[in-house]
Parts: structure tokens; C-alpha cells; sequence
């Protein structure tokens, strides 16, 4: 194992997967000559020439069903959404054809695609560039909904998302591209199964399932409560679309509590969603109410000292486990 | 040409009956456009139309007994029941559908026609389209990459007229409307779309233009619907003295006088009207007979299988 | 009390609100000359003319902008979609400027708008047509949702619509067009208020929550179940952002169980957000856990028999409600 | 102008320090745009822009010190520290943002623009985007119902060459954008933007156009940004040369040089630089000064009030 940020993950799992079959190809804004507005396509350009790595007008619309179109056809595109929130003027080609050609053609149409880019608040983008997208996407069937937390699930789940004949919805985090972690070897060509929740951390008193930028929010909380005594177990879904809900639900059986941790708004979504599974799941097991901490209800604002108030802090997650503990 | 008008006035009257759900939009008046492009296209080609789709289906070839058993919701239908008159498939002849947002397959078929530059294939995509179609975003950002990469793609506006109860000097200050070609820095052509062999001479020059490298045409028929928009619509924003006008064009008196003036002797002429009946006959029957759509394809299909089988 | 249909209650709502205020207008695809492709503005044109019944080329993001800026500036838009699939395509001038801008400019502008047409699944419209959009739309502050179940609340909420201050998201429904209801005299200005569930039929042993079309699959099977000794109590929260649980959980404190009953997808939306909501606010209270009767999780398939199994059913409501009773 | 150039300036400072986060788009490079779209303009007019907004708030007479202490994110700030850099409002004056999504407020100018014409008033809306916004729907889609409605708005196209890092010629297949106008039946015009004073006649008559019941107008002015897109881009993409010379036309070098070939004395000018100097370093000690935005503001601001208060 080596450490590599999270942006040269995602990175090399582009490259190998260009690397070994080409079907594959990248296209978006800035993707080639700028080498991408956040350099995740960093060098692509270079080694697969425009005809692979494609840059575009604006026009996310247009090019999201270029790629639908080709993937139709049998090519594996790679789309990149500079930011999710631009993914918006093209809502309807993901949910009207992506998810829909395969069921509507009775199953002879695949739509082998990736939707990829950052998502999710950065820092001081304000109200129109801080939008947590997944509660949109994962509403919908027809489409895999992934948002790995570290380099590791980030290299080899967009692997198996490229590999994968369906629409698969790619969340990133621009805040979490400079994250280091560990990642297998060059050479291993570890594909991370879509649809299977990681455990991330182990503890016996409450459970907190938590991805993308809060999982280190969790993790950082986790220890706080540890030194007061408070063990969490933290289980990360990775993927929030099939949701894999057997660790969460063996995991509440043994704490009996549950605290769930995200980005995004709190009404609906996989927020929600987890807690609608889980008190059904665990029903009998539960000795407490399953709380949630959210990014709160509100647009985004551009001012840092409340965009820190917006986002899930350290303090929101341990008061909730305490709340759910009964402690102090 | 026969094929597509029987077929259509026999889904109207299952409509009624009935036996045919949903919305229906009927192709009557503007065949000569779908038998023209599949006379010019070739069978590797890629096409595109919206709702108003059996008239391409059928012209490419699908069997009537399949596309009518669509319409009914049968498991024998081209889409095992699951699209309906709106989005018939086709993939083995190309016919990528049969699409309901207006505006939303233009993008597909630059799609297809960028798979056919990735992999340096000599296939032309055609994608087909109503007059309403050309305000909305999916027109322009579609345009805009095929003019852009010079996508061999051919973009067919068929005009006839209206966009349900709208006609276009409602929606349009141009009445030219192969004008837009120029804002994507492609040629645009324009002609009216009654007879076949008009048709096809044009639209086979802007197919070769793709196929040949020379990048993508937005093509202007115009054209008329003799029915309403679908079979919800009574079409009272037309007067009859309109409607009559241009029946007077109607593509398939006007083939028949073609015909007959080449010597083609009325008969003959009748005894494939005769043939034609027999075929939609059988397929409503056939459509009427078939088993209803199945509920494990319906659970099997909302995503594809990973192991490729 | 007079009976009307819901179309005509819809109708009535948007006569009185001209007729009241000059700054509304209605916009859409076959509004006016056609008079609306479901006859829901039948006459509007000819009442209010051309300047204020305007038919638009189809081009939804361009004239839900249009209706976003002239609500701006002090004018109070009524903007049909053809049906609610329509808006996909204009998704992000709903959540990113109409649901924004009051916020993003310190509450200086206002955006008094209505987004209104039919929703979800008609007769066999296939799998583009059939949507659910809820999800999507609750999920955004900054907006209200609405999706009244019968005329007298259609009339009544759209007149708050009309009225509010805010963009509001208005889910009519296709196969409620038809449905004859009580709806107050002429004259009475009766305007429901926004956030405000109702009571639909009391019932001291099972609490159902439930909106549009499966409202009236779930008054027929609360009938049969009653035949059977069980007595459901029936909410129906009408405005789904904000969503008013107070009535909800009065009512599970006294049934000490839930069914929840939606048409949308399973996966989150308000479905899963009233199941997160209950299971905290009522915690003590519940015997059971909360289950959901949800449209399948599969896009809509255009065959009728399937298209029947996909929504929910007299049956599917039934069950659920005696697995939660436990009984039989 | 100065205070403009001297804003952007101070801004990219504070920017370094930490003062001001998130993104930061200069307009050092156009500001004969900005300044003589401020006079053409009436006090009742409507104005839109996309995030490259401290120009035209500027020029259309929003104090500094207020321009400075959104940008810090103060409670002092235009949007009380809840727009930032990309959204700028002063509603009093009529500029209507600052919007960061492109395409996706060009739409809301025809909608002020519908707004004149429903009222009967003669007020004109402006709205500015860049030569990269041309291929996205947003802008077919506003651009085909003001062509179609005439609304009284001129859709101003700032063409600086580049859409962050790409130059136009990898975005379109046109040299001309103002041919696109011809596609929404509107007048199209194209000139540079580097003297006030050619912005102002061109830009007037498309104003006087709309103003007396016209119609909207496209129109195309060529400039050019001498930082990179934002501050996180260090424009590695053009060349040192480019850039050199394209400073050869920095707009206040040309009206500076105009000024003193009518005849006023340098030390005058340079006297106006000193106090622009002034209020700007006033406006950063404003900024700096200020109390943040404020959390009730916050929760208090995500709906409006419903009793009108
Ligand atoms: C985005 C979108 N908006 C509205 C509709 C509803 N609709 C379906 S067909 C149609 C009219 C289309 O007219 P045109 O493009 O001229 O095609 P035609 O039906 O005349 O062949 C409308 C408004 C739709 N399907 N998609
Ligand atoms: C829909 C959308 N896609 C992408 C972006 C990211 N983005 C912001 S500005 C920009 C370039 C715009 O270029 P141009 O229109 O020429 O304006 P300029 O910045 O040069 O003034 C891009 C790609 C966005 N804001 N919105
Ligand atoms: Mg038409
Ligand atoms: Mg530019």
C-alpha cells in the first residue's frame, strides 16, 4: 500500500480503465488542455489524445446526451460535470434517457456511463455552487448512486463504475481531492464491489453511518466521544444507490442506536432513506429515536463563519450521540 | 408508404376501442418523409425520431404485427410492452426510438454520430423532429456540438405546421427556419416533403455530405399532419378549407398519380392496398392474440446485468 | 357547499386571483388558444386575453425563467407545465434561481411565482411521462410543495399559491382532474393555508398519511379494512413543504402505528422524510414500524397491467396496515 | 473606469490574504463595457450579469465600500455577505445580480423585460454574459422568446476569447457570434470594446431599439480579460505575447490617452487616481471593519414573509 490523495485516485482508475479498454473515453469542460478545473484529468490529455479526452463548450445538456448517445452505441464515456450543480440544465437527460433507455427498449439498450465531477458545498462558493446532489439522483431507478469518502474507495469504485452497464452518478468532493489515504499498489487492480457498505470504525455504544466530507467530521467526533467514553461504530455506505443496509442494521442490533451523518438538505434523500430502513430493519433493537444531522435547511450562504454553521460540525455529531445515549 | 397509413388508421380505431393506451400520434400525412429516409439511408445507419414514431419504425422495416403488438402492451410487442406507440425500438435495423421530451434525442443521435467519428465507422445518424422542437435548449446544445465537431449526423425538422394546438408563427418569428443552421456554422436546406422521390433526392445529399465527412445538416421538410396532434385532439385550431387544401398533397394520392402517369396500371395499384390490409389485419389480430408484457421483465430490466449476459 | 371537479376548482382559483389582482398571469404551452391540454385554464384567454393568458413555444427553462424575472419584479406568474415531467428540463431555474434569489440578495427580492400542472402517472404514458417529482422539489429550501388530494383543497391552496410571497411547486394530478368534490360557494374566497395537514377521516387503530392520486385508494381500502374491524385513521398532510406533522402525531400516539402512502419512488422524498419525522417526534408511541406503500421502485412500463402493479393498491395498503396491526 | 481597475486590484489582494474566499472573477481588461453600458443606461433600466459582476455594479453606482464588504462577506455587504463575489445585487439601482450558472439568468432578463411590456413600461433590460454561455440552452431558450415576444432587451455577448480556459475557436465553429441573432429573428450587431465611447453609441442604439418598442438585440462586443478566469487559474493557456499585446488596447490606457489629446492636463488624471486610490483603501478598511453576515439574517431570509413585511 502507498498514500495518494484522493484526486490522483480517481485519476488512476480514469487511466487504467483508459488503459485498458478503448471504449473508454473522458469528456467535459476543461477535462483536456486545462487538465481539468480541479486537475483530477491531470495528463490525460497528453497520453490519449483529443480523440479520448474531449473538451467541450458549456452545454451539459448537449454533451450529457452525446454521452448517453454513445453509450447506446457501445463506448463507456466518462462525463464530468465540472460541479454537480451543473449537472441541473441536465437533470432531464440523466433521469428521462440514462435511466430510462434500458427498461424502455426491453432491456436491449445498455447505458454503460459515468457521470463524474465535485459535489457538494466547497468553500464560500455560495448559494448557487454548494449543492449536495445526491438526494436528487438516488430518488431514481435506473441509476447507481456512488460517493466514496477516502482515495481508496474513490480508485476502486469509479473502477467498477466504468466497468458498470448502467448509469452509474459519480459524487466527489472538492474538499476531499487533496485527502490523502491508503491505496493498493500500482499493478493491483482492485475493484471495489458497487453497493457494499464499508465499516469504517468499530465501537459497541452508538452507530453513526456517515459519507463523503462529514465521514471525517464522524471520525474526528468518534474520537472526542471515545476519550469521554463513548464508542462509535462508523459505517460508511459508499455506495447510496442499491443502499447496502446489512452492516448498519448488525451494527444497530449491537448498539441500539443510531446517528446519521450527511451533507445534503435534510428532507428525504439517503438521509432519510436510512432512517425509514432502519427503524424498520431494527425496530425491536432501537432504544432510542434515529437522529440525523444535516446541512441545514437553507441555501447556501457565502459568508464563511455561516456556511461553518450550514455544514455538520464536530459539535452537532456528539451532542446527537449524546442525545441518543441518554448521556449527560 | 400503404403500410404506415393502414397501420395508423387501424391504431386509431383500436384507440377507440380501447385496446391501445396512452398517447398516440399518428404519422398520416407525412409518409412520404419515412419511406424517403429509409430508402436513403443504409442498414448500419443510426435513427431517431420523437413520439411520432411508427411511420420510421415501419419504414425501416419493423414487422406491423410488432409494432402493433407495442401498441397494445404485449409481451410480442418491439419493446416486450414497456414503451408504447411513443418509443418503439429497433436496434437490430438501428432504430434507436421512438423519444417523448421534446427535444431530448437530439443530443442522443450527435451521440451515436460521435461514436461513428470515435471509431471511424461510416455511419450516418438521422435524427427526426417537429417545427415546436427548435426553441427548446436539447435543439441548440445538440446543434451546437454537431456543428462544432462535425458530427455526421443529419438533423430532420419535420414541420408540418403546428406543435399540438400551435401553429408556427406562434412560436417562431422566422418562417425559414433552415435559417438556424447558419448560428452553428452548418449548411441548412428546406423543401416540401409530399413526394418521395423529392424528398429523397434531397435528404440523400445531406446524408452523403455526413457520411463523406462533411459534417452535420439541418434539414427543413415541410409537411402536414391530416390528424390532430394525438388521438386526444380534436385539431380545432385549423379550419377545414386547411385541412382540405393540403390533402390535396397528400403524399400518397400524389405517389399513386406518379405511378399510374408512369403506366403503372390501377389494379395492380389496388391489389397492394389489398395486400396492405391483410397485413395490418393480421397484425391487429396477432397484437390482439399476444400475451400482456411480463412483470419479471419488468423487474429485470430496470437496471442491466453486470456479468453481460 | 357545492360539488365541482377538480379541474374546475383549479379554474375557479386562478378566475378569482386575476380578477383580484392584475399583476397575475398564467404562461404556458397551450394555455390559452387551446385552452389548456387539459382544459384545466378552459376560458382564461378569453376572459383575460393574450396579454394575460400567454401560450409559449415549448421551451420550459426559457419561460419558467421568464416567469422567475418578471416575479422579480413584482409580478405574480402562474406557470404551467404540461405535466410536471416537463420541468426537468428547467430544474435548475427552479432550484438554483427561483428558490435562491430571495436569499442570495438578503431578502431584497421576492419571487412570487406558482409552477403548477399535472403530476405523476396518467394511463399508460410510459416511462417518460409518469413521473413523481416531489422528491425532487421538497427537497429545496426556499420553496413550498403542494399537492392537494381533493377540489376543495385545490381551490383553495392554489389561491394561497397564488397569494404567497414564495415560489410554490403545485402538483395537480391527471387522474384527479375528473374527481368531483365539495367545494365552498361561489363568492366565498376560502383560502387554505399552506402547511396545514387535515384530518380525512378519523379512526382509533391505524394512522395512514397519504397525498394525490392514492389518497382515494387508501379512503377505499380505510372502508373494506373498517368492514373488517379495523378503523384507519386517514391524514393527509396537503402541503409537503413545509410539512406539518402535528395532526400525524397526535394521531400515532393514539393508534401507536403508521402507514405511510405515496405514489413517488420509494427511495427518500417525503415519504421517507414523514417515516424520519415520525419515528423521532413519536418515538414512545409506535408498535410497529412505520411502513411505506410506494409506486414500485422501476420505471413506469406503458403496459397497463404492469402500470397497475407499479402504483399502489387497495391490496398493498391493506397489508401493510395489518402487518403493522399485526393482524391476521 | 479607475475605480473599477483599482476594485479589482484591491480585491485580488485581499483575495491572496484570505480576506475573500470562494471565487473571484476580475474584469480588469473590460471595463469600457461596463462603464458605457452605465451610461446609456436609464435609472429605471434592469441590468443582469453573470458572475464577472463588480464591473457593472460598480459603474452603475454601487459604493465601493459596500462592493468590498460583500466580497469579505460583512453584514455591511450589498447581499448582507450572502451572494459573495458571483452575486452582487442592488436592487434600488436596478442591477439584478451577479449569477453564477451560466446561461441561467439570461432568461430571467427577458422575464424583466416581459415585465416592461406587460405594465407599459419603457424600461430596458441589459443583459451581459460571456462568448462561452452562447452554446447552452439557456441561451436559445431566452434569446428564441424574446425573438419571438420583442421584448425590450439587448442580450450583450462580452466575447473576451476565452470560457476559462478555452478559446472561443474550440467552442464555436463561428468567427461571428452575432450571426446566431439571425436564428431569433433578431438584429444582430459586433464591434470592439476597448473605447467607452464606441460602446456607448453601439451600445445605445441597441437600448433606443428596445426602448421604443424594437425588440431585443444581439449584440457581440470583443474584449478581453488581462487576469485569468478566476484566481485560481493562471491562464497558462495564451501566450505572454497575447496578452502583451493585447494591453496595447487596456481600455484606460485608451481614455487616458483620449483625455489628454482633448486637452486635459495629466496631473488632473492623476489627481483622480489618488482619490480613487483613497476610496478604494477606504473600502477595504470598511470591509475589513465590518461585522460578518449574520445567522438570524440567514434563517430569516430562506422564505419571505407572507404578511408582506
Ligand atoms: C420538454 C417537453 N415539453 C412539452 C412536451 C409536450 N409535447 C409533446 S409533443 C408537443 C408538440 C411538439 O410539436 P412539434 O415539435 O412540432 O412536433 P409534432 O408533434 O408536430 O410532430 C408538446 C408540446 C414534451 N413532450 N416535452
Ligand atoms: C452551467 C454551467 N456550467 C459550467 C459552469 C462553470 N463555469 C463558470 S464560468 C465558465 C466559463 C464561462 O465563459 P464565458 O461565458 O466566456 O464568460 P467569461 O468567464 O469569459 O466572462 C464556466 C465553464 C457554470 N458556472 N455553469
Ligand atoms: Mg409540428
Ligand atoms: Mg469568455
Amino acid at each position: 500500500m502507498r498514500e495518494i490523495r484522493y484526486r490522483e485516485a480517481l485519476r488512476e482508475a480514469m487511466f487504467e480503465e483508459m488503459e485498458r479498454d478503448e471504449s473508454v473515453f473522458l469528456m467535459g469542460e476543461e477535462v483536456g488542455h486545462y487538465q481539468g478545473a480541479y486537475k483530477v484529468s491531470e495528463g490525460l490529455l497528453e497520453k490519449y489524445g483529443e480523440r479520448r479526452v474531449i473538451d467541450t463548450p458549456i452545454a451539459e445538456a448537449g454533451f450529457a446526451g452525446v454521452g448517453i448517445g454513445a453509450a447506446m452505441v457501445g463506448l463507456r464515456p466518462i462525463i464530468e460535470f465540472m460541479t454537480w450543480n451543473f449537472s441541473f440544465v441536465a437533470f432531464d437527460q440523466i433521469i428521462s434517457n440514462a435511466a430510462k433507455v434500458h427498461q424502455m427498449s426491453a432491456g436491449k439498450i445498455q447505458v454503460p456511463i459515468v457521470f463524474r465531477g465535485p459535489n457538494g458545498a466547497a468553500k464560500q462558493v455560495a448559494s448557487q455552487h454548494s449543492h449536495s446532489v445526491a438526494p436528487f439522483y438516488t430518488h431514481i431507478p435506473g441509476l447507481h448512486v456512488i460517493q466514496p469518502s477516502t482515495p481508496r474507495d474513490a480508485k476502486g469504485l469509479l473502477k467498477s463504475a466504468i466497468r458498470s452497464n448502467n448509469p452509474v452518478i459519480f459524487l466527489e468532493g472538492e474538499t476531499l481531492y487533496g485527502v490523502k489515504g491508503e491505496v493498493p499498489d500500482e499493478g493491483v487492480d482492485e475493484l471495489i464491489p458497487i453497493g457494499e457498505s464499508r465499516l469504517a470504525r468499530a465501537g459497541a455504544d452508538c452507530t453513526i453511518v456517515t459519507w463523503g466530507r462529514p465521514y471525517y467530521t464522524v471520525l474526528a467526533a468518534a474520537e472526542k466521544l471515545a476519550a469521554e467514553g463513548i464508542e462509535c461504530e462508523v459505517i460508511d455506505p459508499r455506495t447510496l444507490r442499491p443502499l447496502d443496509t446489512e452492516l448498519m442494521v448488525q451494527s444497530v442490533k449491537k448498539t441500539n442506536r443510531c446517528v446519521v451523518v450527511h451533507e445534503h438538505w435534510p428532507y428525504g434523500g439517503p438521509g432519510a432513506e436510512i432512517v425509514d430502513r432502519l427503524q424498520r430493519e431494527a425496530f425491536d433493537h432501537l432504544d432510542a429515536p434515529l437522529e440525523r444531522v444535516t446541512g441545514l435547511d437553507v441555501s447556501m450562504p457565502y459568508a464563511s463563519n455561516l456556511e461553518d454553521k450550514v455544514l455538520p460540525t464536530e459539535e452537532r455529531v456528539i451532542d446527537a450521540v449524546k442525545r441518543v445515549s441518554y448521556a449527560k | 408508404m400503404m403500410v404506415i397509413r393502414r397501420f395508423e388508421e387501424e391504431a386509431a380505431r383500436n384507440y377507440a376501442k380501447g385496446k391501445i393506451g396512452g398517447f398516440l400520434h399518428l404519422y398520416i400525412g407525412q409518409e412520404a418523409i419515412a419511406v424517403a429516409a429509409a430508402e436513403v439511408l443504409e442498414d448500419r445507419d443510426y435513427i431517431f425520431q420523437t413520439y411520432r414514431d411508427h411511420g420510421i419504425a415501419l419504414a425501416r422495416g419493423m414487422a406491423a404485427n410488432v409494432a402493433m403488438a407495442e401498441l397494445f402492451g404485449k409481451d410480442t410487442g418491439c419493446s416486450r410492452g414497456f414503451g408504447g406507440s411513443m418509443h418503439l425500438f429497433d436496434v437490430e435495423r438501428g432504430f434507436l426510438g421512438g423519444w417523448a421530451i421534446v427535444g431530448g434525442h437530439l443530443a442522443l443521435a450527435a451521440g451515436t454520430a460521435f461514436k461513428s467519428k470515435y471509431a471511424g465507422e461510416d455511419r450516418v445518424t438521422i435524427c427526426f423532429f417537429g417545427e415546436g422542437s427548435t426553441n427548446i435548449g436539447g435543439f441548440h446544445e445538440a446543434m451546437s456540438l454537431a456543428g462544432l465537431w462535425k458530427l455526421p449526423v443529419v438533423f430532420v425538422c419535420e414541420n408540418n405546421q403546428y406543435a399540438m394546438g400551435t401553429p408556427l408563427e406562434r412560436t417562431s418569428p422566422l418562417k425559414d427556419l433552415s435559417i438556424k443552421a447558419k448560428g452553428y456554422g452548418m449548411p441548412g436546406d428546406r423543401f416540401e416533403g409530399h413526394d418521395v422521390a423529392v424528398v429523397q433526392e434531397r435528404l440523400a445529399k445531406a446524408v452523403d455530405r455526413a457520411r463523406s465527412g462533411g459534417g452535420p445538416t439541418f434539414v427543413e421538410i415541410q409537411t402536414y399532419r391530416f390528424r390532430g396532434h394525438s388521438m386526444s385532439d380534436p385539431a380545432k385550431y385549423r379550419s377545414r378549407t386547411e385541412l382540405e387544401q393540403r390533402k390535396q398533397q397528400d403524399p400518397i394520392v400524389v405517389v399513386r398519380e406518379k405511378l399510374m402517369g408512369l403506366g403503372i396500371d390501377e389494379n395492380s395499384l389496388d391489389d397492394i392496398d389489398i395486400e396492405v390490409d391483410e397485413e395490418i389485419d393480421a397484425a391487429v389480430r396477432f397484437a390482439d392474440e399476444s400475451a400482456p408484457a411480463l412483470e419479471d421483465v419488468m423487474m429485470s430490466t430496470v437496471l442491466a446485468r453486470e456479468d453481460g449476459a
